[in-house]
């Protein structure tokens, strides 16, 4: 490179204030506290739990934190480029919802750290539908594994990390109750939704989902969806066929803006679900309030937005 | 203070015809010959000119008074060099100038078609009483037209009617060195080293 | 298919596009500016993604980013070689700042696809009329420029002398072009703006010799193109692998480049003969 | 921060990148090409999603895609007249083909779309091995056309009356930004490497008259706006992408305010 320097002058004066520029930033790399097992949940739920479990003994970064962000349009930045080179336990969804992680992974290669892909721990595949935390039973499973592995790493409070797993299931009972009740009632409704994010959820809950597929995968997508889909989804609503319209409020995009305006004219209750954990809430209250959203607005017609 | 037909310099004028050094004109423009010319009528007014009888025949006289009127409704970027400068010449003249500016328009022609361009400004300036400021690098086509030169070179200039200041000894002291002048016939031909 | 509504409205939403975008698009092929047409639609979702975190409305924010951009570009670039650089840096900031706004908020940014692909099938009906009116807006100002505009492409230096004020005619326009290019992106997205932007204009002024014939042709290629887009792709919901309707751009993207080098083709072999003629 | 495996990754991609764009660059500002370049990389989605539909690699399907586009390009204008419409047609009919890929395939095909972005801190060793032999093979295609190519970019009459082969050149050099532009897209994004090859060689093109200054002065420029982005990003958490792009931006308008201000 020296050699493509000589040229010019300036350029050699440019390329030392980079240099300058670079070693100040390096006096103030991040400091890192090593008494704790260093953990990374690729999303705010999977961050949720291995907290739940570790307690205070685990210290722990979540990527995928703002309730408004879109996985597909998410940007690697350096801060957790950094937490993943530091961390023991990795908890991620894998499908191809979190491909950032694998990149991030492989460039800062670790001995002895641990990765738990819940799609690889359920045996799906690439193109399966990756939204496994609103499928009932996987946290438990997922809660069980990071139990496990802080065990390993830090036998000295195995017991406590067994019993916060035990709690955290005790908290997931509630939900579990809710979607077995509301299964009881609703089984077979008919239901509309836009993306396929609540869809585990809605199975488990024995609803009837009558938007075609190929339309809930364009707008994830962003793809043009066909007309005789849209067409099939906007008399679903202007007709009343479906007691709710299901919503990823996380991404308003314009097919999904105007079926909302449409169920909200025709009086359709509209649930808008989220993508990521909410702010001031566990995954097990996250889980249950969407349940009772959907209990809400079937039983008496009406819509949930937003969730407090 | 400079002023040009009484008036003091601005930009913009339409009693200057200018017709610039050649520019290329991208073929594919869908643009006659007709209606490049029209741009002299009315170009730097806002909006669109409305089709009108006065106006064609405006443009059609332009057209005639350069001889481009056989090829005046074909694309103007397909035009050869030639028949393009006479569409430039032919713009100029449609404003109704006192005066036409003309930067190089022989550069780039072949030695038929810049002796028939000399032709048609020579007639123009008889037929529609302009003066016209004429640019060029070779004298040679233009001897027998002008009325006065303005010779410059090597920071000099020579000012006068054609006689008096192409001469051998007028050339040679404004080059520096030494240029003939012949005269064959009727003649006259300016030769530098 | 006509009873279906979305089908109805995509169509009218289509051929208002094709209609503004020719018109606009016939200057943008002549001015040789299709790189700057292309990318303001960039730079103004950019400005419709800010405009949220500013607390302001994303149209407002889709229009003021399209008018610095076109002024920013016009500034930097005056020649040709300098316009190609100035549009890719003004393209560059935009997408730069469109990483920020990516990160601090996500939600009206939306997907950068469905930015680029849109939904033509699923427009709501007040932004149609938005766009009718500022499409409107935007014809009567290219009308107003309409002879100075064409003066100073063909003949700058000799609109110059003649007084058109030819560096305030360039921006001007493309501060119009960058409203309407906008604008119509917004409601169909990115990919079906572009290619009705350059397509059809293309097209028709390979074969035109006058520029309102290049418009007319330019509007009536745009309208074909989309209306038969459109019916392709209701139509290809049957078509293997089944079930899937194939979307609008692609069929756009292939028929505006299909166009273009046939109507190429043709004006090759008749510019050949009029060579020929000359010899 | 250095002594992050990741960060040594990104500086060694981004030097890399900053010299490949910084050496292709000064051609594209010279020969107007940066909308072909902005068009080639785009054009790189509708093969990743191409390559996941038919399951193959996408960098493959990226390749293959920009490849064809550079050679349609190159052909459709020959006759030289409207290249820029041409780009922008052949780049929406490309993208036109990836939607329909995306329809087609309907499973989730996360990988099409991380490609604006890329993931400059998550580049792993081989991708720096990859990425370095490949700067060598596109700095390599580079020297061998760039006599023929800076004759003909810069007086394309005389070079063509020498025997020059004009479509095989044009083609060839619009070949090597589809190579050098989409082998780079995986790790640093489509964004990043328009923003290189555009803005700082064209600001280096305006503080030098010679070819081999204004190629070492766009590669310092690359490198000052990479490596500062990258670092300010490590201090800052904001994305890599907008400070570089940023940085690219405010380079170029910097120097031609400066350049203006300076003239005589």
């Amino acid at each position: 490179m020296t050699v493509t320097l000589e040229h010019t002058h300036t350029g050699l004066r440019l390329a030392s204030l980079a240099g300058a520029v670079a070693l100040l930033a390096a006096c103030s790399a991040a400091k890192v506290d090593s008494s704790k097992i260093h953990t990374v949940g690729a999303e705010n739920f999977y961050a949720d739990v291995i907290t739940q479990i570790g307690g205070s003994h685990v210290d722990v970064h979540a990527i995928l934190t703002n309730p408004n962000t879109d996985p597909h349009s998410y940007e690697s930045n350096t801060t957790d480029a950094s937490a993943v080179a530091s961390a023991d336990l990795i908890v991620e969804n894998g499908l191809g919802y979190d491909a950032f992680m694998q990149k991030l992974e492989a460039a800062s290669p670790r001995a002895g750290r641990t990765i738990i892909n819940a799609g690889q721990v359920f045996g799906k595949h690439p193109g399966d539908d990756p939204h496994l935390w609103y499928l009932p039973g996987t946290m438990q499973r997922i809660a069980q594994l990071i139990a496990d592995e802080l065990s390993k790493r830090d036998p000295a409070n195995a017991k406590e990390y067994e019993a916060n797993r035990a709690k955290f299931v005790v908290s997931l009972a509630p939900w579990m109750d809710a979607i077995a009740t509301a299964k009881r009632k609703y089984q077979g409704t008919p239901v509309a939704v836009t993306e396929p994010v609540f869809n585990y959820t809605a199975s488990a809950l024995g609803l009837d989902i009558r938007t075609p597929v190929s339309f809930q995968l364009a707008v994830e997508e962003g793809n043009d969806p066909a007309p005789q889909e849209v067409s099939a989804v906007t008399t679903l609503l202007s007709t009343k066929s479906v007691k709710s319209f299901i919503y990823n409020q996380q991404t308003v995009e314009p097919t999904t803006a105007r079926l909302l305006d449409l169920a909200r004219k025709s009086s359709v209750p509209v649930i808008g679900v989220y993508e990521t954990q909410p702010a001031g809430m566990t995954y097990a209250q996250w889980m249950k309030a969407e349940v009772d959203a959907v209990q809400r607005a079937l039983q008496s017609g009406k819509s949930t937005e937003k969730l407090p | 203070m400079v002023k040009v037909l009484d008036r003091p310099v601005r930009r913009g004028s339409k009693l200057i015809g200018y017709v610039s050094q050649r520019t290329v004109v991208d073929p594919e423009l869908p643009l006659r010959g007709r209606d490049f010319v029209g741009f002299g009528l009315d170009g730097e007014k806002w909006g669109f000119s409305l089709p009108s009888k006065q106006r064609a025949a405006q443009v059609t006289e332009a057209l005639r008074a350069v001889g481009a009127l056989a090829y005046a409704d074909a694309p103007v970027g397909k035009l050869s060099g030639g028949e393009q400068q006479r569409l430039f010449i032919a713009q100029a003249l449609l404003s109704d100038p006192k005066i036409v500016l003309l930067d190089e328009p022989l550069s780039n022609l072949d030695i038929a078609s810049a002796s028939e361009i000399v032709k048609v400004v020579d007639g123009l300036r008889r037929s529609h009483g302009v003066t016209v400021l004429f640019v060029t690098h070779d004298i040679n086509p233009l001897i027998e037209v002008m009325d006065r030169v303005i010779y410059l070179a090597a920071g000099r200039a020579a000012v006068g009617p054609v006689d008096q200041v192409v001469r051998e000894e007028v050339l040679s002291k404004l080059y520096g060195y030494h240029v003939d002048v012949i005269r064959v016939g009727d003649r006259v031909v300016v030769l530098t080293p | 298919m006509l009873a279906d509504p979305g089908v109805v409205q995509a169509l009218l939403a289509g051929v208002i596009v094709a209609a503004l975008c020719g018109f606009v698009g016939v200057f943008v092929v002549m001015r040789r500016q299709s790189f700057a047409g292309h990318a303001i639609t960039d730079v103004g979702f950019t400005g419709g993604a800010g405009a949220p975190l500013a607390g302001l409305d994303p149209l407002a924010g889709l229009l003021a980013f399209s008018v610095i951009g076109s002024i920013v570009m016009a500034r930097l670039g005056d020649k040709i070689r300098e316009r190609d650089v100035a549009t890719g840096v003004v393209l560059t900031a935009s997408l730069g700042l469109g990483a920020l706004f990516l990160f601090i908020q996500t939600r009206y940014v939306s997907q950068p696809a469905a930015l680029l692909f849109g939904s033509i099938f699923a427009i709501r009906s007040g932004v149609l009329l938005t766009t009718m009116v500022v499409g409107a807006a935007c014809v009567i100002a290219l009308a107003i420029l309409y002879r100075p505009l064409i003066f100073s492409t063909v003949n700058p230096e000799t609109a110059a002398a003649r007084g058109v004020p030819v560096k305030f005619i360039s921006t001007a326009f493309l501060l119009i072009m960058g409203v309407a290019v906008a604008e119509a992106a917004q409601l169909v997205g990115v990919l079906l703006t572009t290619a009705l932007l350059i397509g059809p204009a293309s097209a028709a002024i390979t074969f035109s010799r006058r520029v309102p014939w290049a418009i007319l042709f330019a509007v009536i290629f745009g309208a074909v193109q989309m209306t038969l887009s459109i019916f392709l792709a209701y139509a290809s919901y049957t078509w293997p692998p089944g079930g899937k309707g194939w979307p609008v751009s692609f069929f756009l993207g292939v028929l505006a480049l299909g166009t273009f080098v046939i109507a190429r083709f043709f004006s090759a072999g008749d510019s050949r003969r009029s060579e020929s003629n000359e010899a | 921060m250095i002594e992050l495996p990741y960060m040594q990754n990104a500086f060694i991609v981004g030097a890399l990148v900053s010299i490949v764009a910084g050496v292709i660059g000064f051609f594209v500002v010279l020969r107007g090409a940066s909308f072909a370049t902005h068009a080639l990389a785009q054009i790189g989605f509708a093969g990743a999603a191409g390559a996941v539909l038919i399951g193959v690699e996408p960098v493959w399907g990226l390749l293959a895609f920009s490849l064809l586009g550079a050679g349609g390009m190159g052909i459709l204008s020959a006759r030289g007249s409207a290249r820029d419409a041409i780009t922008a047609l052949v780049m929406t009919a490309a993208l036109g083909t990836g939607a329909l890929f995306l329809v087609l395939n309907r499973t989730y095909a996360t990988d099409a779309f991380s490609l604006l972005f890329g993931t400059i801190v998550g580049i792993s060793r081989t991708q720096v091995a990859a990425t370095a032999a490949l700067a060598v093979l596109s700095l390599l295609t580079v020297a061998a056309m760039y006599r023929p190519l800076l004759f003909a970019t810069v007086n394309t009459e005389a070079a063509h009356a020498r025997g020059i082969p004009m479509q095989v050149l044009s083609i060839s050099f619009l070949a090597c930004i589809a190579i050098a532009a989409t082998t780079t897209i995986p790790t640093v994004g489509t964004l990043l490497i328009f923003a290189l090859m555009v803005a700082p060689p064209a600001a280096a093109t305006l503080l030098t008259d010679r070819p081999w200054r204004a190629i070492g002065l766009g590669i310092v420029l690359n490198l000052v706006c990479c490596w500062s982005g990258i670092a300010l990003a490590f201090t800052t958490g904001l994305p890599v992408g907008f400070l570089i792009a940023s940085f690219a931006a405010l380079v170029y308008i910097g120097v031609r305010v400066y350049t203006t201000v300076t003239a005589p």
